[in-house]
């Protein structure tokens, strides 16, 4: 088990966003967190990382309980995080933000490095010496997940990386995440376009109101059509 | 009834003082009411405003420069200068809080205390009017009334009225209409503007109207040492308002004035102790660490604590 | 005006901005990477200061005793990081204006009752104590060229540590959005330590370069922390090349306007009133500017988010 | 009512809204609805006057507010609720209600008289609390449950007594029986006044709007009555999903 969550309670002020929910990772796969929006998904990957402490329950990270962790070491054991909202820095140019981050945290034999994210995606290559906030939308999310990958993770988190995207990047995205599954990283997926998550994923959670209500693998939610419209309201 | 007992013990101050042949604590006394209402004008724009001033020092110090000014040029009417005073540190106020409210967070402490830097400036170059030097007052204003108010005993009583009035003004002020809005716009600014409130309109006029009150403070403190120097506008002394402020309570009613009153009594305590021998001269070291202790570990102020343990 | 006197004040402007980068530099990394409000920076380059004319009076060298200085202000520097203003981070920002205007007054008494009331003399180096001849002709201090050299240099090596060196992109990074730094890995309370105690250093080398200029006085921290914040200020909170920028305008504005001020109002005005208005004038020139610099971009020039 | 005319707003190299011409008719439910990040709220910034208009009008009643302060607009009787909870989180139910209500009653540079003493000003609060069903009214805001927060939230801008409201995700984080109880105020709202509606809960949106707006990657893709905005096949491509389509 590469990600094992227990029980987690996770309240910011007075509000509990969640409920206590479980959920593994095995090394390799593709899992998903689905849920309509506000149900805790965020809050969820928040909370493994330590970005918000949890108020009860346990993470365990390759065998290492990390829930009291620093979210800096968190990181540096091998969690990489492409955020809602893309989180580019503004003021480093597209080169910085690869280079700052390049490290083989996973100890990979063929390790992401900058030329390989350029390799990846080109745009990023034609737009190495722009700065992050001169980029367009599907260029920052391009960056964003080349600056998760360079870092070389175990588990790579992506929030939300298809939001706001024009249809054609939305595409490109997709296929980089199949190509990455190809090449064996552990991928941990926050989306709502169900019907691509069922051909690239293995297994899926659905969280709703903070807790996990249901889970299962692909074949069994591609079967299972009331549960999209129960709780992804599809 | 407390506010009674405090009157009481205020108004007999000077006269169990004159029986103990302590006539010096008068004096102190009434240097603690100034710097209690100059407190309790930071307090409405820092603790009610939630506006974090920084150089409330000029408006202080503009009070007390313009009514030494008019004093050496032959003015010295209380009726004239005093009123001369408060007009012109809300004029102060005025242009200093329209250009610094449009700043917000650290710009705006920052801002606020460049404008304090500023006057301070410019009040050292004014070679015709004392320089550096400041500028000595020949005597306390004329009141025109045949009461003279080099008397301390009338100068006392005169300070603690004022400061009274000031107090009530506030009091009235805070719980009005406009106060409610004041502190309205301090919990939540985005909210105030969204239920129609121009916040900075405001915000100026709760700047004027503490400029003004810290004026009227500056006249005081004028008169009460007979001298108007340069040190009152300096960014030190803004933070002394502040740390008088913090020290009885940001946004508490009698915050400025416990404040005030602590303050200048540590001071007073350690720079005279014999207690601390050669060392009495280094009386910032302990409110420097009384300040510290206070900011990390009672960030309600005394006032806070006070209102904590009756409840 | 004669080219000569121009060529003068622009030096001196060069001089006195550079030596405000070096007390800006760090303040606006700590301000720019915890929203951090620091007045105590300014007891830090005296601190730097009375060290510096210290150790040259011990060891008798100029040279050897400034990188003692250096470190040993940049060690103070971390021990006050470490001790205090860690605990200050999460804190409001008027907290941290009165924790740190109380480090101050601490800081102002314990160098009295170390060194007393007195300032120290601190010469400069031998053979840096009389003026050269530039080219044209023009007497300068050589002492004062020395100066210039060296905050030219330090913010060449600034400038190339905060865009050339994976530190400074750490540096920048969790300057505009600490969180995402920090969820990329970086260690930002270690980064920051070690930021400050440069800061530090830098502070020390400023009041050690200044110290034989200027008095080494207890308060001589307080006027030139004000100006270091102008600086910040119109740079842009946060942005290296904000405070660079800013401390060469700063510096520009102040000595021209001083020098220049008093020669252009005596020309348009009657003496007494010129020799009035020049010096008032030309003091708050550069908050005037600051004022405009916030009228007109109240995120400063070059601000680091966004 | 509100007319929108080529309005658009650009963030360093992302473009938020991108020309948004839209109708908002006097007494209609305008539902606008689209995948996160498709710019609504950044649209009903611009709209309530938080955020400037790049290029672009909008008109409130004929009027052209492009230029006009956040306070005017609501003065005007355009009013917005805010997607996070926005409140006086340490004043009591009545007295952010009461706020609310002398914003728009009377001068609030007053210095002198007691608020205390304005029963006029409590009375209409503790109406406008009972409308909105919060019954604890002396508690301070931040106290209250989620969903009477949200609830609190709609009844500041109610206070204000506004012709058209701008209503951002009203239903944001709630449970069931919270969002149900939400349904019914916008129903009861929607008696007296036109709403905007941004939301993301569809079942809500399809029950409450008389016309309904897509917006997708800042551009309005659609708009029309929710029958024929569920059988739009741009609309189904861009907003539930390529794949359907496909």
């Amino acid at each position: 088990m590469l990600l094992e969550v227990r029980e987690l309670e996770t309240a910011y002020g007075m509000s509990q966003v969640l409920f206590g929910v479980s959920l593994d990772i095995n090394p390799g796969e593709v899992s998903t967190l689905l849920g309509r929006n506000g149900m805790g998904k965020t809050t969820t990957v928040r909370s493994i990382l330590g970005l918000t402490k949890a108020a009860k329950g346990s993470v365990a990270f390759r065998g290492k309980r990390i829930e009291r962790e620093p979210p800096d070491r968190i990181a540096r054991m091998g969690i990489a995080l492409v955020p809602e909202g893309r989180q580019i820095f503004p003021n480093l140019s597209v080169r910085e933000h690869l280079v700052a981050f390049a490290e083989n945290r996973a100890g990979r034999p063929d390790p992401w490095t900058p030329e390989r994210v350029f390799e990846l995606f080109p745009r990023l290559e034609e737009r190495q010496h722009n700065q992050g906030n001169q980029l367009s939308g599907g260029e920052q999310q391009m960056l964003a997940i080349g600056r998760a990958l360079v870092t070389n993770p175990h588990l790579l988190i992506l929030d939300e990386a298809t939001e706001g995207l024009a249809p054609l990047v939305r595409e490109e995205i997709w296929r980089c995440l199949a190509r990455l599954r190809g090449g064996g990283q552990t991928i941990l997926v926050i989306d709502k376009y169900v019907e691509r998550l069922v051909q690239l994923a293995d297994r899926h959670t659905i969280i709703e109101r903070g807790r996990v209500a249901w889970r299962g693998t692909s074949a069994e939610l591609d079967a299972n059509r009331s549960l999209w419209h129960r709780y992804l309201g599809i | 009834m407390r506010i009674l007992l405090v009157a009481l013990v205020a108004a007999a101050f000077p006269w169990v003082m004159h029986a103990l042949g302590q006539d010096f604590y008068t004096s102190f006394a009434t240097r603690v009411l100034i710097y209690a209402m100059a407190a309790a004008s930071l307090n409405l724009v820092l603790g009610y405003g939630g506006m974090v001033s920084f150089g409330h020092a000029a408006f202080f110090g503009a009070g007390a420069y313009i009514v030494a000014i008019l004093a050496a040029e032959g003015i010295t009417s209380l009726w004239i200068a005093w009123p001369v005073a408060v007009a012109g540190a809300a004029l102060a106020a005025l242009v200093i809080g329209a250009i610094s409210l449009r700043t917000r967070g650290v710009y705006f402490i920052m801002i606020t205390l460049a404008f304090a830097q500023m006057m301070y400036y410019v009040f050292i170059s004014l070679k015709a009017y004392g320089g550096d030097d400041g500028l000595s007052l020949p005597g306390r204003s004329s009141t025109g009334l045949g009461v003279s108010l080099s008397n301390d005993f009338v100068w006392y009583y005169l300070v603690l009225a004022l400061l009274a009035l000031v107090l009530f003004l506030l009091h009235r002020l805070l719980h009005a209409r406009f106060g409610r809005v004041i502190e309205a716009i301090r919990e939540n600014e985005t909210r105030a503007t969204a239920i129609g409130y121009p916040v900075y309109r405001y915000q100026l006029l709760c700047f004027v109207i503490s400029g003004a009150v810290a004026g009227l403070a500056g006249a005081l403190i004028a008169n009460q040492t007979s001298y108007a120097g340069p040190t009152l506008l300096h960014w030190v002394q803004s933070g002394t308002l502040m740390i008088m402020v913090i020290l009885g309570g940001v946004g508490r009613f009698w915050g400025g004035p416990i404040g005030a009153a602590v303050l200048l009594v540590l001071e007073e305590v350690f720079s005279a102790s014999p207690l601390l021998g050669p060392y009495a001269l280094h009386w910032q070291l302990p409110v420097g660490l009384i300040l510290l202790a206070v900011v990390l570990f009672a960030p309600q102020g005394l006032a806070g604590a006070l209102a904590k343990r009756s409840q | 005006m004669s080219g000569i006197l121009f060529l003068e004040q622009t030096l001196n402007s060069l001089q006195f901005g550079l030596m405000l980068f070096l007390l800006a530099a760090g303040l606006t990394l700590v301000f720019g990477i915890m929203d951090m409000i620091n007045l105590a920076h300014g007891s830090l380059y005296m601190i730097g200061a009375y060290l510096m004319a210290t150790l040259a009076e011990a060891t008798g060298s100029f040279w050897v005793a400034l990188p003692l200085a250096l470190v040993a202000t940049a060690l103070v520097g971390a021990a006050l990081e470490v001790s205090l203003l860690r605990r200050l981070y999460e804190r409001d920002h008027l907290t941290q204006v009165l924790a740190t205007f109380a480090v101050i007054l601490i800081a102002n008494e314990v160098v009295r009752m170390i060194w007393g009331n007195q300032s120290l003399m601190l010469n400069p180096p031998a053979g840096l104590t009389g003026p050269v001849t530039l080219p044209g002709g023009m007497q300068y201090a050589s002492y004062r060229l020395l100066i210039i050299g060296v905050g030219a240099a330090v913010a060449v090596c600034l400038y190339l540590l905060v865009t050339r060196t994976r530190m400074g992109m750490l540096v920048r990074a969790g300057a505009s959005n600490r969180e995402m730094a920090v969820a990329m890995g970086v260690n930002i309370r270690r980064l920051f330590t070690i930021v400050f105690a440069l800061g530090a250093a830098l502070c020390a080398l400023a009041g050690a370069m200044l110290g034989p200029i200027l008095a080494v006085q207890v308060g001589m921290g307080e006027n030139i922390l004000i100006l270091a914040f102008v600086v910040i200020v119109i740079g842009g909170i946060g942005s290296i090349r904000g405070a660079f920028v800013g401390a060469l305008l700063v510096g520009l504005v102040d000595t021209m306007g001083r020098a220049l001020l008093p020669i252009a109002f005596a020309k348009l005005f009657s003496p007494p009133v010129a020799s009035n208005l020049g010096p008032s004038v030309s003091s708050i020139l550069i908050y005037v500017l600051m004022a405009a610099v916030l009228f007109l971009r109240p995120q400063g020039l070059f601000p680091a988010r966004g | 009512m509100l007319s929108l005319k080529g309005l658009s707003k650009r963030f360093g190299g992302v473009v938020a809204v991108d020309r948004v011409t839209l109708e908002v008719r006097a007494g209609e439910v305008h539902g606008l609805i689209g995948p996160n990040g498709a710019g609504k709220t950044t649209l009903i910034h611009q709209v309530s006057g938080s955020l400037p208009a790049d290029t672009g009008e909008i008109l409130f009643e004929d009027r052209d507010i492009t230029r006009l302060a956040a306070h005017q607009r609501v003065r005007g009787g355009l009013a917005r609720s805010y997607q996070v909870t926005s409140l006086f989180r340490r004043f009591s139910v009545l007295d952010n209600l009461a706020l609310a209500v002398q914003a728009r009653s009377g001068s609030s540079f007053s210095f002198w008289r007691p608020v205390a003493a304005e029963r006029a000003l409590f009375d209409e609060a503790r109406d406008i609390a009972a409308r909105i069903n919060l019954k604890r009214v002396d508690v301070p805001a931040a106290s209250l449950s989620h969903g009477e927060q949200r609830a609190l939230e709609v009844g500041l801008a109610l206070a204000t007594r506004p012709k058209l409201l701008l209503l951002d995700e009203p239903m944001a984080g709630m449970g069931p029986e919270e969002s149900k109880r939400m349904i019914d105020l916008v129903r009861r709202v929607r008696e007296t006044v036109t709403l905007l509606l941004v939301e993301h809960d569809m079942d809500a949106v399809f029950r409450l709007a008389d016309r309904i707006s897509v917006m997708v990657n800042g551009r309005l893709i659609a708009t029309g009555a929710p029958e024929a905005i569920r059988r739009n096949d741009e609309v189904r491509k861009a907003y539930l999903g390529d794949e359907l389509a496909a």
